[in-house]
């Protein structure tokens, strides 16, 4: 063969190659990055616009006042009782989203058949679909006057579609529990149906207590904390449920099969294997979940009432209140931005806030599931 | 005057409109949305009229303020009146903000139906929204928790309810619900039997009853004459002496047909 | 094909299906067994489906209590599946469903009354890839006996001490009963889950491919239990390895293509096989 | 635990799974129902004569013959309502003082009510809003005016310690020896002739501009602003993010810089929407000043940072989906690797990209809180392709909030909301179902 074998070329155009590639690369290295450079901006803008509030006001007023009279002169711009808004609305929507979203994840990826299974996803993906506003709409025109006018019994209802089920569960459970220690079985029994007569008589009496007392309640408005939270965690629950199943098939097969071989029942396994096994996958599910409750607008703009107290007793979620998202989207339009004034820097301080919350629970969620990772490969 | 609008006229037509030189002819309306329902008929009719594009963006006084002094509008919208500061940038920036009265709000005081109270003076007033009473019959009515409902912040009328009733130095009572409009407020008064709010006199009908303010009833009359003590005027600003089709636009509300249009929106005319 | 294998003593008789009796010896050196040889778990024209396909095809077969079953076959004749079944560890598939009858101490492991809980805990399994639960390897094997009601801390120490003497773990792992189970070595963790299984006290041990996925050494410490194990449990063992097979199981039984071809004493199927498709098979001629 | 205990705390959790799963379903109904509902009735009502004229007014559409014969009809049946208004403008001015001023404030109501239900009376001056110009366009309303027209709300204060209770007296009682008794009578029976409803299909409801700050018309330039920005946003999004997934998927080393670029990019996609909102004003508006003020240009740009990691991992998964083997055959055929993404990874990947694309687009769509200071206007026309730099827009999300709760007339247009967020739903579900069936297409592909 004389001179050039046909797959080596000339250093020069080897070079040549060599930088053609190194600048393709850099050009999508370049597009890549723009996402990190885009949060960077991010902070540093809504940081910027956020820091000459602490410079005139500090740190104090901010976050232990609840007075909230942006629009005075001077103004007072304590955001405690929104702060606390925020937090209350988000807790709310996670009592009830996230015992459901893990339930419905269960479900899905251990329970229902996949034929079925393949009609409840969309379900789901359409739940998430839904536009925040439509759900803010629904809240405020449809929910609110619901809740207003029937309120008490709609509570009540609640109460007894979801406590009495759990009550007969509990009852025969502490029957049970109660006369385990009875070897004779005949005399356990005998026991047993004492004892569950004893505790059905309580779950009764607790059952209609309850569900009078808040059959009884007048809710004052219906735009309040408990409609928001209601109406956030249908928004949360596609996260929750989807991230969480991801997490519950990571467990595979092998550690339910090997929990069933012994003896174990399907509710056995799933709480006492796969559920310890795929905890830090659905703790990070839980934590995206409340974010997305946290940073929503819409709905708390639209029901929640808007009114800026820490609600009287401090748990009485049939109170109006007030949350960052929803002071940030109501008054940065009679904000005076060409004078940069606090009620202008006040409302990036609390922008500045929620993305600080964002950043370090997204941060944490990776970490948990980086460690539900190694846990599961054994390290 | 008949030659003066002639000329005028014949301005527009040659396109020597006021203000800032963008978006052509067209008038860009920004501010207030307390303004917003007379800004948008106006802008109807000068649109259906004299075939000039006007566009409205109702989002709040302050960012009215900030479009003017940025140039992006032709026209700000208040509800209150320029602040210091903001007269200050606008003059850093070489625009000259001239405010000018476009009619009049009478601010109702109601209350729902049911309730027997037809009258208060504003000290008790001022005594429910600071939180000083909060049941009913301490103002002779009956025996039931007050529910407060005041507007957001950002609302020109409940900056001038707070200061022409409330008094600027004293905080509303952390209790008092928010709304986000007059008729926002005025259903929630309709739907609740205890409450107490404040809308636009234009907003006024029978699911809510608006009560006397220290022995007047609010009406048309007793605002213009001003008798009835809780009104305000609203702003239209401009960047120096109006001229052209936004001089015409600012002064239609001392038309017969721009009377009638506030009138027709239930707002109180000036002239 | 109706199988049976009978055992006298070290002299085992087959009579198979053509009506002769043979003489097959097992190995000399293996312990005796005692009050084992009955007829443990059961097959009667047993079939398994998945939808429409047939899985395993009409099993007739007795396995003796006490003595190592193994079931060889290249790999998806059935033989897992078979092995699966007798625990219902199949139920999980929606489409499986069965035809036939088999029993288990003479009671239908399918029976309309048949409790497959109740029935998985008389039955242990280990399966191919060694699967501890990601706890301590005190609660590994503490699991199965708190299932079935035993929370007594002391009872459960012994138990699990016992079992896992029985699975010969116990010196290597009584120092650190409180580590992750997963932080052990493969070998380690198999035996774990022998103990584990053994912790319920069942009457069966199914192992399914127990070594496939361990090293030699590893693999010989567990050929070593099961002949430990052997004479206490019946052993039901599903291997690719016909070494395996021959070194720790007293019968045989192969399957190919769903249908269990031939199941003889352990020494009979491998040097006299009956049928031409075992003598392929175990000569290496497919596998 | 007794194993029937077991046994049935095992049923119940399988039953609380289910529960769950259909508690989500019943939500999405709850939401859904009513707003379809609702929705439907902007677009299929009983519509009034009014409604036709107002149709045939503004934007030249109807039969004009028919309607001249509808006009007449109704004209016919309305003159008898004139003339007793007529009789007793008379009468009233020669009754005593007391008796007048008695009567005078109810006959207010009754020719404010006739004038909602009629449009504007003889005699009254030509309204110049349009939405005093015309009487009840829907019947649903004209029932309800029906009824404040004969009955006076009334509330019983006997009792100043308890709220009063409402009643109910019938208005002719006031108007008893008066010309005006029979009025009511005829309205009450003639209603109908009058207002001569028809089920109507609105499709203008689409397709027109809105009247009088949605009093009247259609909600085209919502739906065309929303258009804009989605688009917009996708213009702006979807090539970046699928470059960057390639970067990601095939170039991109296993380090330090890389985890951090990914942990940037689901960071991104946790920020709250709002807080989006705040860096478009503070960066697109106020500091690179793409636009003096609002304009669906800063709003797109805002919306495609929003979208960017939704594609970014849309387009990284249908890239990594694409099998091995087609990647080795065609770099085993001699093809470079930037070859080999262009010309068989990306062909094989873009039904799972465009799958994730459409999703996203749904989304931009969808979101109100980054528009709220960077592009939606409450009032606006319809702006032209060339305004999208220069210009805000109204957008249906922004508007469904802004007719909902700042509205003035917020609870008398709740069927205008109601169709507003319908289209909005619609618009959002239709390309979310046309990306799950895209997908479901694609396993069925890749499945073979």
């Amino acid at each position: 063969m004389g001179g050039s074998s046909a797959f080596v070329v000339s250093a020069k155009k080897r070079r040549m190659q060599q930088i053609m590639k190194m600048t393709g690369e850099s050009l999508l290295f370049l597009v890549a990055s723009f996402v990190a450079v885009v949060v960077l901006f991010i902070f540093y803008f809504v940081a910027r616009d956020a820091i000459p509030f602490f410079q005139l006001r500090g740190f104090a007023e901010f976050f232990t006042s609840t007075n909230w009279y942006p629009a005075d002169e001077p103004g007072e711009f304590g955001a405690l009782a929104i702060i606390y808004g925020s937090g209350m609305v988000t807790l709310g929507s996670a009592l009830i989203a996230v015992p459901l979203g893990i339930a419905a994840a269960i479900c899905l990826s251990d329970v229902l058949p996949f034929n079925i299974r393949q009609y409840a996803k969309p379900v789901i993906e359409m739940l998430a679909a839904i536009p925040s506003v439509a759900y803010g709409f629904f809240a405020l025109v449809i929910f609110a006057p619901l809740l207003q006018n029937f309120g008490g019994t709609i509570l009540m209802w609640t109460w007894w579609v979801i406590a009495g089920p759990f009550l007969v569960l509990a009852v025969v459970v502490l029957g049970d529990m109660v006369t385990a220690g009875e070897p004779d079985e005949a005399k356990r029994d005998r026991k047993r149906l004492l004892m569950n007569g004893f505790f059905s008589v309580l779950a009764l009496g607790l059952l209609y207590w309850v569900g009078n007392t808040l059959n009884a309640i007048q809710i004052m408005s219906g735009t309040n904390a408990l409609n928001v939270s209601i109406i956030l965690s249908f928004m949360a629950l596609p996260t929750i449920v989807s991230v969480s199943e991801d997490a519950l098939q990571a467990v595979g097969r092998e550690l339910r099969e090997g929990s069933y071989a012994l003896g174990a029942t399907r509710a056995e396994t799933l709480v006492q294997t796969v559920l310890p096994a795929a905890s830090s996958g659905i703790l990070a599910a839980v934590i995206l979940g409340i974010m997305r409750a946290l940073g929503e607008t819409m709905v708390v703009w639209m029901a929640s009432g808007n009114s800026s107290q820490i609600p009287d007793p401090w748990f009485n979620y049939l109170d109006s209140i007030r949350t960052l998202t929803a002071t940030i989207a109501g008054d940065m339009g009679e904000a005076d931005q060409v004078t940069g004034s606090a009620r202008y820097h006040v409302l990036f301080a609390m922008g500045l806030l929620l993305l600080i919350f964002s950043f370090v629970s997204n941060f944490i969620s990776e970490r948990v599931v980086v460690r539900q990772r190694k846990i599961l490969s054994g390290q | 005057m008949k030659m003066f609008r002639k000329l005028l006229l014949a301005a527009a037509i040659f396109g020597f409109t006021a203000g800032p030189a963008h978006a052509g002819d067209a008038i860009v309306m920004d501010g207030s949305t307390t303004v917003g329902p007379i800004a948008k008929s106006f802008a109807a009719y000068f649109t259906k009229n004299y075939g000039v594009q006007v566009t409205v963006s109702e989002s709040g006084s302050g960012n009215g303020a900030k479009s003017l002094i940025n140039g992006a509008c032709d026209i700000a919208n208040m509800s209150r009146g320029m602040k210091d500061a903001e007269v200050a940038a606008a003059k850093s920036k070489g625009v000259d903000p001239v405010s000018h009265v476009v009619a009049l709000d009478g601010i109702a005081v109601v209350l729902h139906p049911s309730n027997f109270v037809s009258a208060l003076t504003v000290d008790q007033i001022r005594d429910i929204y600071t939180g000083k009473v909060t049941n009913w019959n301490k103002v002779g009515g009956p025996s039931a928790k007050i529910v407060v409902i005041q507007r957001e912040s950002n609302s020109g009328t409940q900056d001038s309810f707070r200061s022409l009733v409330v008094g600027k130095k004293n905080p509303i009572t952390k209790r008092a619900e928010t709304q986000a409009s007059n008729g926002a407020v005025k259903s929630r008064v309709a739907s609740t039997p205890a409450a107490i709010g404040f809308i636009g006199l234009g907003f006024v009908d029978n699911s809510v009853k608006a009560i006397s303010v220290n022995g007047v009833k609010p009406s048309i009359d007793t605002v213009k004459d001003g008798s009835y003590p809780v009104a305000r005027p609203l702003f239209m600003v401009t960047n120096g002496q109006p001229t052209g089709n936004v001089k015409k636009l600012i002064e239609l509300n001392r038309t017969a047909d721009g009377k009638q249009m506030i009138s027709e929106l239930g707002y109180v005319n000036k002239y | 094909m109706h199988m049976t294998a009978e055992k006298t003593g070290q002299v085992a008789v087959d009579s198979g299906n053509d009506g002769a009796t043979r003489e097959i010896f097992l190995p000399p050196e293996r312990k005796q067994i005692r009050d084992g040889g009955k007829p443990h778990v059961v097959a009667k024209n047993f079939s398994i489906f998945y939808g429409d396909f047939e899985a395993v095809k009409s099993v007739d077969a007795e396995v003796l209590s006490k003595y190592v079953t193994a079931i060889i076959g290249p790999s998806g004749c059935g033989k897992s599946t078979y092995l699966r079944s007798i625990n219902r560890m199949n139920d999980l598939i929606p489409s499986f469903h069965t035809s036939g009858t088999l029993t288990f101490d003479g009671e239908d492991v399918y029976g309309k009354y048949t409790d497959e809980v109740l029935l998985r805990k008389k039955i242990g399994m280990v399966f191919q890839k060694p699967n501890p639960f990601p706890k301590t390897i005190f609660e590994n094997i503490a699991y199965g006996p708190r299932l079935h009601g035993i929370n007594d801390k002391k009872a459960l120490a012994e138990i699990v001490e016992t079992s896992l003497k029985k699975a010969a773990l116990w010196d290597e792992v009584k120092d650190r009963l409180d580590r992750n189970a997963l932080g052990l070595s493969g070998g380690q963790q198999q035996r774990l889950c022998v103990a584990r299984a053994l912790a319920v006290e069942p009457e069966i041990l199914l192992l399914d491919e127990p070594t496939s996925a361990l090293d030699p050494k590893a693999t010989a410490k567990i050929e070593d239990l099961i002949e430990e194990l052997r004479g206490s449990y019946t052993i039901m063992i599903v291997t690719h390895n016909m070494q395996q097979a021959s070194r720790v199981s007293d019968y045989t039984m192969f399957f190919y293509e769903g249908v269990l071809v031939e199941y003889a004493p352990t020494k009979q199927l491998f040097t006299n096989p009956r049928d031409q498709m075992t003598e392929d098979y175990i000569t290496g001629r497919f596998s | 635990m007794n194993i029937g205990t077991r046994k049935l705390l095992d049923r119940s959790f399988t039953a609380v799974g289910f529960t769950s799963i259909m508690l989500m379903a019943l939500a999405l109904l709850a939401v859904l129902v009513p707003i379809i509902t609702g929705g439907i009735k902007a677009l299929y009502f009983q519509g009034t004569v009014e409604h036709r004229t107002l149709l045939f007014n503004e934007f030249q559409r109807g039969d004009e013959a028919k309607l001249a014969v509808d006009a007449e009809r109704s004209e016919a049946a309305r003159k008898p309502v004139y003339e007793y208004l007529a009789a007793f403008d008379t009468e009233l001015e020669s009754l005593p003082f007391e008796r007048k001023r008695a009567l005078e404030s109810e006959y207010h109501h009754v020719r404010d009510t006739l004038h909602e239900l009629l449009g504007p009376l003889p005699g009254d001056t030509p309204p110049l809003l349009l939405r005093f110009q015309y009487g009840v366009t829907r019947w649903e309303k004209a029932e309800e005016e029906l009824h404040n027209l004969l009955y006076m709300t009334k509330w019983d204060y006997s009792d100043p310690t308890k709220m009063a209770t409402q009643y109910f007296a019938p208005r002719v009682d006031e108007f008893t020896g008066t010309s005006l008794e029979g009025l009511f009578g005829y309205v009450e029976e003639h209603l109908e002739e009058m207002l001569l409803p028809q089920p109507e299909f609105y499709w203008g409801f689409i397709t027109d501009r809105s009247l009088d700050a949605h009093i009247f018309g259609g909600v085209w330039a919502e739906i065309q602003g929303t258009f804009y920005l989605a688009i917009g946003a996708m213009l702006f999004a979807f090539p970046l993010g699928v470059i960057a997934a390639i970067y990601f998927t095939e170039y991109a080393k296993d380090n330090y810089l890389t985890s951090m670029l990914r942990s940037a990019n689901s960071t991104l996609a946790g920020v709250p929407s709002i807080v989006f909102g705040l860096f478009g004003l503070a960066f697109f508006i106020n500091t690179m000043k793409v636009s003096e003020s609002k304009s669906v240009l800063a709003g797109s740009l805002t919306l495609a940072i929003m979208i960017l990691p939704t594609i970014i991992r849309a387009a990284e998964e249908a890239i990594l989906s694409v099998p091995k083997t087609y990647r080795e055959a065609s770099l085993g055929l001699g093809a470079t690797k930037w070859r080999t993404i262009m010309t068989v990874i990306l062909p094989a990947a873009l039904p799972g990209i465009i799958t994730g694309g459409i999703i996203s687009l749904g989304r931009a769509a969808g979101e109100t809180a980054p528009i709220i200071f960077t592009a939606a206007v409450s009032v606006g026309a319809t702006i032209g392709i060339a305004d999208v730099f220069t210009e805000p827009t109204p957008a249906l999300s922004w508007n469904i909030y802004n007719l909902a709760s700042e509205h003035e007339a917020a609870n008398e247009i709740r069927h205008v909301q109601y169709g507003m967020v319908m289209a909005l739903i619609s618009i959002v579900l239709l390309l979310n179902i046309s990306a799950i069936l895209l997908r479901a297409r694609i396993s069925q592909k890749l499945k073979g």
